[in-house]
């Protein structure tokens, strides 16, 4: 004789069940929180062994009005209480709460009415709130349970297959998978077989060949689920002449080879006394938490819910398939956290953002000083018509704007700008503005490790080339269109001591290439000199600004997972044999790459740094090392300044 | 067209899986969200579903699992109820090596971690309450206790339920996996990764949104390589001189998909040799 | 002894009225039909002659409190009465209108507070129905005149230069410009200079050397403009005695050679009677329209404020340059009209899109079977966050829709629409579906010029490629990715008769040159063959999809440009001298273009037609005459299909 | 600096436009919409305005200008009044070569007619009133009737106003132009390029948003080769021994601006020779 202990419920929640209370909560619900119905499951297939304890689970077809189920899967009805604030979730008086749910299944037990609709004495009620801003559900499901007389125990617990012949347990599994699946019924054994029937049936069938049939979500040896015991209570109400002596077929079925087992099914045959039970007994059923206490669970749907973080999720994935299946060295962090800085927010600015978006790049800032044209939308590819109405929206925060709505996850600037340039000279007017924008240049050259230089004209290349220059380590990336032509170039990096040693064998390292202006004999800020790639009254093919955008980034991405990074060799000519340490896991890093629709050619030419060069010579950092903003205001006021001091003039 | 492709078509997706629902029990269809009705398929046979699929271990402990096992296996009536690697023992080479090719390239390295962002936490302490609910004497006792099994691993009991859809696009069947944790909340893709089998957990599987049900993306075995798999298997079974049934498509579909995610424990009804 | 007569005003609106009553009546007055007071200007420096009509100008300051003025400018109060309705507008009793206005005038005449507020004379009234939605203005000015006593005449009229001498003109000049712009003053003529003085001081001053001077708009010998008419009325009103023999300045002040010259000024002696007048006069003042009748004028201001109207001339002028600059025999035309259907709408097709319009073409239709998800945005340049949500819109649909945002003056179409492919066989649940995706693709196929195949699977390029190959004159343009190369190339013209003729010298015929399958030996539609360029799970670098479109577009414009069209011929090796006939105006058009992100190359080879091509050859293209759908039936049952019926079964 | 590159600095700016309007009364300081306010100008000379410039004929019609010349000098008291192609009579030559300068590019081709769409015509003739709006017997009759001109050409006697604002990135003055037709009004784009000449209109002749005003936007002369073409100038006059001072910038530069509108008829102060 020991007492009846019964394996109580775990409530499971699909993802999908989230998805659906939060449409009830907006659409339907609102500020409305009485209690809504809903059904939920459990199924008595667990394999034997207890190692999984029973589960009712809600899902995402919880608030239909009717659920599939099927001979393992058997239906529930309940109930959710959404409460509006979390005060008063937690302030719930949670002993009327459940009090009240139990004093629905004690009145269908007092009234008789339980005896045709048995599976009413089985249901659960979950107190809810829903942070819909946070995606977290705080959920507390209660399985309303009566509490038995301690004088009903258990005078027998054996399996059903040391009750049942095999005949009889084939005979049950038929009729399982066959038939209906109520919660409650009656087992009739016959000589080999069994017939089920309406649990109603009970005061009319010979108990000797007679079990009650419960569907167990259970799997423990020796103690039943939850099914059981409202059961219990309602037949001691009910027949307590027939409980004690009465045999209860705790049904549980699993599959092994495509075959319903049910053997190991509890029978547990009632003993002890039953007394008068004509009020309501106590009532528990609440669930615990993961640590075995009386409180809440919490489902925190955030990273699966919020679509902001999917949206992170999937963008870092599709860049993940590439690492694994590709490139496998590839150092994705190193792309993702690298800070770049977009001089410049127009055709090529608009296209290397959204390239780096592609690449997971999430810190952009972007530099321009002007405003969304009308005829640049079309052109240009973060903008559209609406930015340009009123005057337009100043360039580079509305591209920022942009991309935080491509991409919310990224995190983006815009600075609207005017970058000082040579050959504008300061003038008392100005002068405040011109050193307020040559400090923020500077500020934000410090802070990003890529500069692309992605502006419209060459004098305003001058200043962020120099700057540049007196890191180290800076990725400065340079992209100028022509009409049909475009140039996308890595400006070699300077530092203190490299320059000079000239390496042979084909390649120039990293610390002798030349940039923008390493090439010319003329300093930048003289209006009448070449303007093919810095045409002031820009008119390009669409595909220049498309393709030199795509390059620029690719370039980029390349050098900076290259193990020397911006210091990374060129070859002199490509198409040698691959050089060791010139080609980074995703290939060449070249220094220059010349393009023309006109013929659809590309071309990567590499071009030495050259010591008179009026951007990166030391000549001239050194000079701006010392002068700083003084000498923007030389350059500023005569360009041929640089000219002077790189020792251009003479040479000429 | 089967037996040249590898591809199904809708009809043949129900054909293989009626077989499957008739011969593996644990098996049913599903009719999904009402929203999401593919017309080319019947109403109430969108897509297949098994629920509660035990996974006691995570992939790195594989090779921990005779102890486990023996757990597990010391109240089951029947014997032997736990069938781990059953794939493994049936099929030692040949069909293993083609599931790798399911892979869709070589892979190297390993995954990184997703970065989890500190989210602030919520004090569930502070929900507690004591005194006015009372204990439940009739109730098991079921809150987990740290199991003293090698490593000090606490026995974790996850679920999954698993679906197979009808991949249009791919003219092949498509796995969904939804895993619970032991204490029934959903698990997140790199909680269920540690479930699959490193060459595929990167590889293989993604996150998509499902067909027929509303709720977050879900995981799900990649189907691109699902056919010219099917075809390559279909290929080596005729050169032995067998023939495999379109209608069977579903069940060889499964011991593929275990290869993938071993540590799942689920019925198979007919072992299958090359 | 003439009859007084009068230039009047005519009504000069500067743009910026425009836009600042629309914001006026948007944002202040909303329904309400008070008049709003403005201010108008009108100058004295017409050149003489006449040829320009007085003009009362009102501009974009016209609401301010207070306008600039000088010296040949001058303000003149108003009021603008806006309508709410064209009806109202139209109902208006136009007599009543100006009644009660130059009632105002004459209460301020007869009370005699015109005196010392003279310019209260003048003024205008202006009654109004701005359409703002089409933004067409209706509008009507009025400038109050009261009837002049008809027995009071011109008794003489000179020149200024001959009633002042030429110190007292350059002393006169000199005032001006120095002094005040009052409309109405007192000229004191001095021996060598005059003095200025207010005209309240009539009573005061010595009229034998005293002229009433009067800023005069008009530039016509022998009559003053609108200004002198009220002063007249109210100097009979007030000062009757003094009128006959009252002689009037009417100011004019042009410029030349820097200098202002006045001489040309009227100077009018009045005579007659002047009749008591102690009840107000007669009105007039409405402005006639363009035609000399009595009717309201139209300003359409849709060109130049409508802004999707400015988007679209902005757009084509910056296309323009392009022409006026750089290519001048650039048939603008041609691209801007052609309509371009782009099979995929994933990166390439949000690329090539965006590429389209920049080159301003204006019909564009996109065909996709895929809802944007998350990952998407950040590679796909025309879908943003907002619309992965909800399980994400239609990608085609979506993709239309930003295209309009981007320029409303592009018609965009999404169609969301599943390909038919070999190897995906028919089944009696899908047949109605493919069969429908068949025609609509049949359909979408003959509607455009350029069709541009932007997918991400080998197999659901065949039928586009085999349905665009039955015109002569599709433009084919095939994009296809790999994880850093891309291929953009132009299908071969399949003309019913040429195929067959080989051109020699170096260049292959557009008829001859070959399509995506022309190098395959495989049917389409088997997923064990290799997939390098259509890899399904597609990991590509976001620069192969950035470049791949932008050339896709390049491609196709320089062939649309191509004196031969589609049918342009492509050299067999680049490089070569430029052969007659191989260049558009915008340089070459290669048959094929790929490149490599791993090295930065790009090559232009040219692959001949295959004439056991499984998708553009002969044999399939009679035989899709002849079956139609049937072939698709077959195909996608077995793709064998297609290399039996082309002989390369045989072949292998 | 101006001497040797063509730029000027704001100061400058402010310097030349006091100049230009003390010698040429016809231009105006402007202070323009509050809300556009330059800092780096003083706030009540923000931009230079002269108003209703007139602009007889079309470019097209240059040839035919004598006799229209005759019709309206005839009632001038001053004698030649008008004093058409002023730039083109004292600068035979260079000066008109080195304006050439100032296209970008050597233009062919001629523009092409702006699809301007079928608007809905609107019937102003239903909105004409009679009867009772007395007629006016002091007016004198203004509509202009066909004058027999030769080629029966209706004598237009439009208007320009003309700004010229500061550009601060090109670091020269910038010519805006905004044209009433001779029934005062607004000029379209492809209206007054029938007042440009050929080789500018479709080139140098820019529609942009006014710095200083709202509206729509309006024609402006592009300064990109301002600069460039001033420099050129500079040096001439170097070569010839002279010097041009800075503050006759807009004096020159409105003499370069009359050989890309030659139609328009504005005073020059100053005629200057090379
Ligand atoms: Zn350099
Ligand atoms: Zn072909």
């Amino acid at each position: 004789m020991e007492a009846l202990k019964f394996v109580p419920f775990s409530s499971s929640i699909h993802p999908g069940f989230w998805t659906e209370l939060t449409k009830v909560k907006l659409e339907v619900a609102g500020l409305n929180e009485e209690p809504v119905d809903i059904i939920g499951t459990f199924t008595n297939s667990d394999p034997p062994g207890g190692a999984l304890q029973p589960r009712l689970s809600v899902e995402w077809n919880a608030f239909d009005k009717e659920i599939e189920t099927n001979w393992n899967n058997f239906s529930v009805k309940g109930t959710v209480t959404v409460k509006n604030t979390i005060e008063a979730f937690k302030s719930e008086d949670k002993a009327g709460f459940i009090q009240k749910e139990a004093a629905k299944i004690w009145n269908k037990i007092s009234d008789g009415s339980w005896v045709d609709n048995p599976e009413e004495l089985n249901s659960f009620s979950v107190l809810m709130f829903a942070d819909l801003k946070k995606f977290m559900f705080y959920y507390w499901f209660s399985f309303p349970a009566l509490n038995i007389p301690s004088s009903v125990v258990v005078a027998n617990c054996q399996e059903g297959k040391d009750v049942l012949s095999n005949n009889q347990l084939e005979s049950l599994t038929r009729a399982l998978r066959g038939g209906d699946n109520s919660v409650y019924s009656l087992l009739m054994l016959e000589e080999k077989s069994v017939k089920i029937v309406p649990l109603s049936q009970l005061g009319a069938v010979d108990l000797s060949t007679t079990l009650v049939c419960v569907a167990d979500p259970a799997s423990m040896a020796k103690h039943p689920g939850w099914t059981l015991r409202n059961l219990v209570v309602a037949l001691c109400h009910q027949f307590p002449s027939l409980v004690p002596g009465l045999r209860f077929l705790c049904l549980r079925a699993s599959v092994k080879d495509g075959q319903v087992l049910a053997g190991h099914s509890l029978v547990i045959t009632l003993g002890g006394e039953v007394p008068l039970l004509d009020t309501i007994p106590g009532v528990v059923g609440w669930e615990k938490n993961d640590k075995g206490q009386m409180g809440p669970k919490l489902a925190n749907m955030r990273s699966s819910m919020d679509p902001v973080k999917l949206a992170e999720g999937s963008v870092d994935l599709n860049l993940k398939l590439m690492k694994w299946r590709l490139v496998p060295e590839l150092n994705l962090d190193k792309i993702m956290k690298s800070k770049c800085l977009l001089l410049g927010s127009g055709t090529l600015g608009c296209g290397v953002a959204r390239g780096l978006l592609g690449w997971g790049v999430r810190h952009i800032s972007l530099v321009d000083n002007g405003k969304v044209s009308f005829s640049n939308p079309v052109r240009q590819s973060l903008f559209m018509f609406e930015d340009c109405l009123n005057g337009g929206k100043p360039k580079a925060i509305a591209a920022a704007e942009r991309l935080k709505q491509i991409f919310p996850g990224v995190t983006a600037e815009g600075h609207e700008l005017s970058i000082p340039m040579p050959g504008h000279p300061l003038s008392p007017a100005t002068e405040d503005g011109v050193r307020a924008a040559y400090d923020k240049l500077g500020e934000l050259i410090s802070q990003h490790q890529v500069i692309f230089l992605l502006m419209d004209s060459r004098e305003s290349r001058w200043l962020p080339t120099l700057m540049a220059a007196t890191y180290p380590d800076k990725l400065v990336i340079n992209a100028a269109l022509g009409f049909d032509t475009f140039l996308v170039m890595r400006h070699g990096v300077r530092p203190g001591s490299a320059l000079g040693t000239q390496a042979g064998g084909g390649l120039v390292p990293g610390a002798e290439l030349g940039c923008y202006f390493c090439n010319d004999i003329v300093a930048p800020g003289d209006s009448t000199t070449d303007r093919t790639l810095d045409q002031q009254c820009t008119v390009t093919r669409p595909g220049a600004s498309g393709t030199a955008a795509a390059l620029a980034v690719e370039l980029a991405i390349s050098c900076l997972v290259h193990t020397q990074g911006p210091a990374a060799p060129a070859l002199v000519r490509i198409g040698g044999e691959g050089r060791e340490g010139t080609e980074s896991v995703l290939g060449t890093v070249p220094h220059t790459i010349r393009g023309s629709l006109h013929n659809f050619t590309q071309l990567t030419p590499t071009g030495p740094a050259f010591s008179q060069c009026t951007a990166c010579s030391h000549k001239v950092l050194d000079l701006f090392k010392q002068e700083g903003f003084e000498l923007i205001r030389k350059v500023g006021d005569n360009p041929k300044y640089l000219e002077d001091i790189t020792g251009l003039t003479e040479l000429m | 067209k089967f037996q040249e492709t590898g591809v199904i078509t809708p009809e043949e997706f129900i054909a293989a899986g009626d077989h499957l629902v008739h011969h593996c029990p644990s098996w049913q269809w599903a009719s999904g969200s009402s929203d999401c009705v593919r017309e080319y398929l019947p109403p109430d046979k969108q897509f297949l579903i098994t629920r509660n699929v035990p996974c006691y271990k995570r992939c790195r402990q594989m090779e921990y699992s005779g102890e486990l096992e023996k757990v597990l296996d010391s109240e089951d009536p029947e014997g032997g109820w736990v069938d781990t690697h059953h794939f493994q023992e049936t099929d030692p080479t040949s069909l293993a090596n083609i599931v790798k090719d399911m892979v869709l390239e070589e892979p190297v390295g390993e995954p990184e971690q997703s970065d989890s962002e500190a989210e602030e936490a919520v004090d569930m302490e502070d929900f507690v309450e004591s005194g006015m609910l009372e204990e439940d004497t009739a109730a098991v006792e079921t809150v987990q206790e740290e199991q003293g099994v090698s490593g000090g691993e606490i026995l974790s009991t996850r679920t999954y339920d698993l679906n197979i859809t009808y991949d249009k696009f791919y003219q092949t069947p498509r796995l969904w996996l939804f895993g619970y944790s032991e204490s029934r909340t959903a698990l997140s893709v790199d909680q269920m990764y540690e479930d699959f089998s490193a060459d595929h957990a990167n590889k293989t599987i993604t996150m998509e949104t499902h067909p027929h049900l509303p709720g977050p993306p879900q995981a799900s075995v990649h189907p691109c390589k699902h056919a010219s798999t099917m075809k390559k298997l279909l290929d080596q079974i005729a050169e032995g001189g067998g023939e495999l049934g379109v209608h069977q498509y579903l069940i060889i579909f499964l011991k593929f998909v275990q290869a993938i995610i071993p540590t799942i424990e689920y019925d198979f009804t007919q072992n299958f040799s090359l």
